[in-house]
C-alpha cells in the first residue's frame, strides 16, 4: 500500500461510514470520489439525528413543556459548534438556511432591500469571479437585473487561477459587494483572500465568500478572513442534508432588512406592521431545519474530534499524489492548478476527446464515482473552450487506493474508447 | 419552580399601581406577550417608588413585586447591584444555588433561582428588572438634562 | 376507557413513535399535545432517512454513477409521491422547499418581480385574513411595503369563523392574490374555500392556499380546491424538519420568474445571463433537502396506509370528546368554533385569568405538553383582547385518555394558582 | 450499455457533415453540455438528407448516426413511426425488451434498449431525435407559408 505523510487512518475512519462498505455493479467496491458534489455521513451523525427524532423532537422557541426546551437547547447548542467552528465573534451571528444556496441568495436579497450605505441599485457594481459556482453567479445575475446594477467578474488565467492583474479596474468605488468562492468546486484553486479583502475595504465594499469547499476540508477562521459573510452548507462536511450557514458579521445583520418572512423572526405582528426579532432570528422564518443543525453540530463534533488540520494534511497529500498520478495518464488534462499547491481536493481533467459522460460511466461500471459535467460552473468549461470535466473530490476517508483504482479505471477507459 | 413565595407575591402584589414618577417605560415580552408599564420616582440618588401596572405569568407579575420590595428606599449604586445580582442568578440556567451572601442581597428573590432553569420563563423573571433599568437611565438623562440646560 | 365512533387503534400506532415512550419529570408519562406545532416520527420515516444515508447518498440530479442514480430516483420518487397525495396533475407542479414559510414566499416573490399580469403593484391589492399565522403574514406585508401595493383582511366573527360578509369590497378587481389558511392554527376553524375561490375567479385574482394545518389531518385534493399554490409543511405530518412543499398550477409555474438563483435551477448559465430549467427545478435552488423528501415520501406511504380518511374521522371524534369535556372546566373560554363542526384538532382556550405561561408550565410538570402563547398568530389574540392561548393539538396517535390527562391536569391549575 | 454496436456508430458515423436543408435547428442538452446542429431535407414528403454536426458523448454521437440510417430515404410518416417507437423504447427505464417487431422497425437503434436504465443518459440518446422533431416541424411550416402565400 501507498504510504504518503500526513495521512490518516483511513481504515478506522471508514468504519464510521456505513456507505463505504456497499458493493455496485455486482460486486464492485464502491471508490467514492464525488466528495465535493457531496460528503458521505458518519454513524455519529446518523445517530445523533435519530436521537433527536426519537428522544426529544419539538417544536423550538415559544415552548414551555420539556421536549420544546430540549429541543430548543439542542438547536441553539448546534449554533454554539458552528460558531466556534469557524471562530465567529459572536454566536448570534451564524444564520441556519437550508444550504449554501439559500445563504448566497440571502446575501444578495438583503442588499437588495437595505437602505444605504448598503443598499445595490442602478448606480453601484456587484463584482464576483469567473470560477464561482452557479449558486455564487445566478443571486447576482437576479440582483443585477431587478436593480440595475452593473455585474462585473474577475477572469481567469490559464493555469486556472484568479486573474487580478486589473484588480483595481475591477473593483473600484462603485463596488457595493465583492462575492467570490474560498476553494473552486471545478478548478480546486484556493484563492488569495487577502488581496481582494483589501482592496474591497479600500472602496468600502463588503466581501461575501463561498466557503462550501472550504468549510469541509480546512479550518475556517471568519475573523482571520475579514470578510463580512461567509457562506457553507452542511451536506458537504459529514452533515445531514437540508441545513446550510450563513455568518455575518453582527453589526450587518442588525441594520439589513429580512429576506424571507414568517414564524419566528418577527418580534411582534399586527395587521398593519410587524416588527424583527434580532439576528440571527430575523434571517429564519418558520420552524427551523431543527433535526439538521442538530446533525451538524454532530458533523462538527466529529471533524473537530479529528481535526480540521489534520484533514487539510491528509488532503493536501492525497492531492499531490493524484496529481502525480493523473498527469501520468497519456492524453489526460487537468483543468486547474497543475500542482497541489494552494490547492483543494477536487481534480478536474478531460481524457483525450472522450467525452465526460462516457468517462464517467465506464469508471462507474468498475465502481468508481466520479461526477463528470460542468460541475455547477459552465463558466468554467467555456473559459477552457471545453464541453464538460471528469471531476475526482477526495475527502477525510479516501485512500491512495482509491487513487489508483482511478488511474486504472482511467486507463480501462482510454483501452475501451481507444 | 413556583415556590411559594412566588406564589404569595402573585396573589398579593407589593406597590402594584401607576403613581407619580419621573420617567416611564413600557416593556413587552414578545414570546408571551406579557406587558409591563413601570414608572421611577427618585429623592437625589434614592429611589422614593418604583410603581407599575402589567398583565403577564405569576412568575413576570411576583417579579415586579419582588423589585418594589427590593428597590423601592435604596440608593441607585446598591439598587443596580440588586439587579446585577438577579441578573446574574437569572441567567445561571439553575448552576447558581443562592448562598447566604446573596440572600442577603436578594431577600425573596432567592425564589426565583428555580426559574433560571427554563429558559422560556427566565424573560418573565427579567421583564420588571428590565424596565426599571431602562426608567432609570431615562430619569438620569432628564436630570442631567435638567441640570446643564 | 373511553370509546368513541372513529377512533383508530392508537396502541398500535403509538408503537410506531418511539418518543412517545417517554416518560418527563422523574416518572410522568409524556402526554404529547403539541401536534400542531410538530408532529412526532414513526419509525418508519426514521428508518427510510437512515437508510437513504446508509446505502445511497449522493447528489441528485447529473450523475451518472450509481449512488448519483438512485438517490435522484429516491429523491424524484418522493415528489411523485407527494403528488400522488394531494391529486396534482403533475408531478411537475410540486416544489420541494424547506418549510411551508418558504413555500409561501417563493409564491408572494414570484408575483412581486413577475410579468402582467400576474405583477403585483403600486396599483393592485393583496387580501389575507386576520387569523393568518405570521407566515402567511409577514411575507405578504414585504410584498406590500416594496411594491406599494395595498394589503387588505378578512375579519373574524366572534365565534372564530371568517367574517365574510363584505367579501365583495374586500375582494375587488384590483385583488391579484388571495391568500388563507384552510384550517387555523390557533382557532382551529376549517374555512369556506369555495365562497372564496369563487369570488377570487370572478376578478381574476389567484388564490394561494395555507395547508399547513391541513395535509397532516386530512385527504387534500389541489384540484378539488380549484387553487393555484397550496403551501404545506413537511414536519407537521410525521416527516422530516427541513422540507416544505409548494404546489402550484403548471401554467403559472412556466410564466413565473424563478426566486432563489442557483445550481439546479438553471438551463445554462453564462456570465452575461442565465435561462432557467422548466418547474420543479427552476425553483429549487441548489442542493435539496434529499433525505428529508425521502423522508417525506415515507411519511406520506404511513399516512396512507392508515387512510387520511380514517385519521380525520379519529381527529374528529377525538376533537368532539375534547371540546366536550373542557367545556365543562369552569371559567375554561375556547377560543374559536365551540363545537367539532368544521373544525381541525387544535384547540385553544383561556383559564380564567391564569395566564397560558403559567397553565403550560403546570401541565408540564404533570407530563401534558401543550404550547402557549401567540401560536404565530397574534392578531387572533389582538382580536379577542386575550394576551394568549393555551393550546392542545391532537394526532393519529392522540387518545381520549389524554384529552382526561388534559382535563385533570387543568383541574390541578385551577387549585393551584385558586 | 456500450453495445458494440454502438461504439461502431460513435467511431464511425454515418452521415455526418453539414448539407443542405430546408431547415436548421440548433439543440443542446443542458446536464451535460452536448450539442447538435441538425438540418433536414425533404422531397416532397420523403426524407431526402438528414445531415447534422455536434458534440457530445458516444450516446448522442452515435444516436445521430443511427438516425440519420433510420431515416434518411423514408417517408414523413414511417419516419415519425420509427421516432416514436424510439422514443417508447428510451423512455421504458429497462422494461421493455425488443422483440422482433420491434427489431423490424428499429433496426440498430435496439442496442440504445440498455440506456434506457440509465435516466442521466436517456437525454444524450434522444438530443438528435428531439432535433430532428424540431427541424421537420419548422420544414413542414415553412412549406406550408410557401404554398399559401
Ligand atoms: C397554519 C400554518 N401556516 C404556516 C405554518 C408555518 O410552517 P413552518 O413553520 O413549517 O414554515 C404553520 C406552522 O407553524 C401553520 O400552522
Ligand atoms: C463552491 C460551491 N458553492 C456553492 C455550492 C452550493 O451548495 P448547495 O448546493 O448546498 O447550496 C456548492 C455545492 O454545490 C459549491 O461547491
Amino acid at each position: 500500500m501507498t504510504q504518503l505523510p500526513g495521512l490518516l487512518d483511513t481504515e478506522a475512519i471508514r468504519k464510521d461510514f456505513p456507505v463505504l462498505d456497499r458493493v455496485v455493479h455486482d460486486g464492485k467496491k464502491l471508490v467514492y470520489l464525488d466528495n465535493a458534489a457531496t460528503s458521505q455521513k458518519p454513524r455519529q451523525v446518523l445517530d445523533a439525528v435519530s436521537e433527536y427524532y426519537e428522544r426529544y423532537n419539538a417544536n423550538v422557541h415559544r415552548g414551555v413543556h420539556v421536549l420544546a426546551e430540549e429541543a430548543t437547547a439542542l438547536y441553539e447548542g448546534a449554533r454554539d459548534k458552528v460558531a466556534e467552528f469557524v471562530n465567529a465573534p459572536s454566536r448570534d451571528e451564524v444564520i441556519f438556511t437550508k444550504n449554501a444556496s439559500e445563504s448566497l441568495n440571502l446575501v444578495a436579497n438583503m442588499l437588495g432591500w437595505a437602505d444605504e450605505p448598503y443598499r445595490v441599485d442602478r448606480d453601484t457594481e456587484i463584482v464576483i469571479t469567473e470560477m464561482e459556482h452557479h449558486s455564487n453567479i445566478v443571486p447576482w445575475q437576479l440582483l443585477a437585473q431587478r436593480t440595475g446594477a452593473k455585474l462585473k467578474w474577475f477572469g481567469l488565467t490559464d493555469d486556472g487561477r484568479l486573474d487580478l492583474s486589473n484588480i483595481d479596474r475591477i473593483i473600484t468605488e462603485k463596488t457595493k459587494i465583492v462575492s467570490f468562492v474560498l476553494v473552486s468546486n471545478i478548478l480546486g484553486t484556493v484563492n488569495p483572500v487577502e488581496a481582494i479583502v483589501r482592496r474591497a475595504q479600500e472602496v468600502g465594499a463588503l466581501v461575501c465568500i463561498d466557503a462550501s469547499q472550504a468549510a469541509p476540508h480546512m479550518p475556517l477562521d471568519v475573523q482571520a478572513l475579514q470578510a463580512d459573510f461567509v457562506a457553507f452548507t452542511g451536506h458537504k462536511m459529514c452533515a445531514p442534508t437540508g441545513i446550510g450557514v450563513l455568518w455575518g458579521r453582527q453589526e450587518l445583520l442588525e441594520d439589513l432588512p429580512p429576506f424571507l418572512g414568517g414564524g419566528e423572526m418577527i418580534e411582534t405582528v399586527s395587521m398593519h406592521s410587524s416588527t424583527y426579532a434580532p439576528a440571527p432570528h430575523k434571517f429564519e422564518a418558520g420552524t427551523p431545519p431543527i433535526a439538521q443543525a442538530v446533525g451538524l453540530g454532530a458533523a462538527i463534533d466529529y471533524l473537530r474530534t479529528i481535526g480540521m488540520d489534520r484533514i487539510l494534511a491528509h488532503e493536501h497529500a492525497l492531492t499531490d499524489y493524484a496529481v502525480q498520478r493523473l498527469s501520468q495518464v497519456p492524453d489526460l488534462r487537468i483543468i486547474g492548478p497543475a500542482t497541489a499547491e494552494d490547492r483543494g481536493a477536487a481534480i478536474s481533467f478531460t481524457l483525450g476527446d472522450i467525452h465526460p459522460h462516457d468517462v464517467g460511466q465506464v469508471l462507474d461500471e468498475q465502481g468508481v464515482a466520479v461526477r463528470v459535467g460542468h460541475h455547477c460552473a459552465r463558466p468554467v468549461c467555456l473559459r477552457y473552450g471545453i464541453p464538460a470535466t471528469t471531476r475526482a473530490s477526495f475527502y477525510l476517508y479516501s485512500s491512495p487506493a482509491e487513487i489508483d483504482a482511478l488511474v486504472d479505471g482511467l486507463e480501462h477507459v482510454r483501452n475501451f474508447f481507444g | 419552580m413556583y415556590q411559594d413565595v412566588i406564589l404569595d407575591h402573585y396573589k398579593n402584589p407589593h406597590g402594584r399601581g401607576l403613581r407619580d414618577g419621573d420617567a416611564e417605560v413600557h416593556h413587552v415580552n414578545p414570546t408571551c406577550g406579557d406587558e409591563i408599564t413601570l414608572r421611577v420616582k427618585y429623592d437625589g440618588t434614592r429611589i422614593a417608588d418604583v410603581s407599575y401596572e402589567g398583565q403577564g405569568c405569576s412568575i413576570s407579575q411576583a417579579s415586579a413585586s419582588v423589585l418594589n420590595d427590593l428597590l423601592v428606599g435604596k440608593d441607585l449604586t446598591e439598587a443596580q447591584r440588586i439587579q446585577e445580582t438577579f441578573l446574574e442568578l437569572m441567567q445561571s440556567k439553575g448552576r447558581i444555588e443562592p448562598d447566604d451572601a446573596m440572600e442577603e442581597v436578594l431577600e425573596d428573590a432567592v425564589a426565583f433561582a428555580g426559574v433560571s432553569k427554563y429558559p422560556a420563563r427566565v424573560k418573565c423573571a427579567l421583564l420588571s428588572w428590565m424596565a426599571w433599568k431602562d426608567a432609570t437611565a431615562q430619569a438620569l438623562e432628564a436630570d442631567a438634562e435638567r441640570k446643564t440646560a
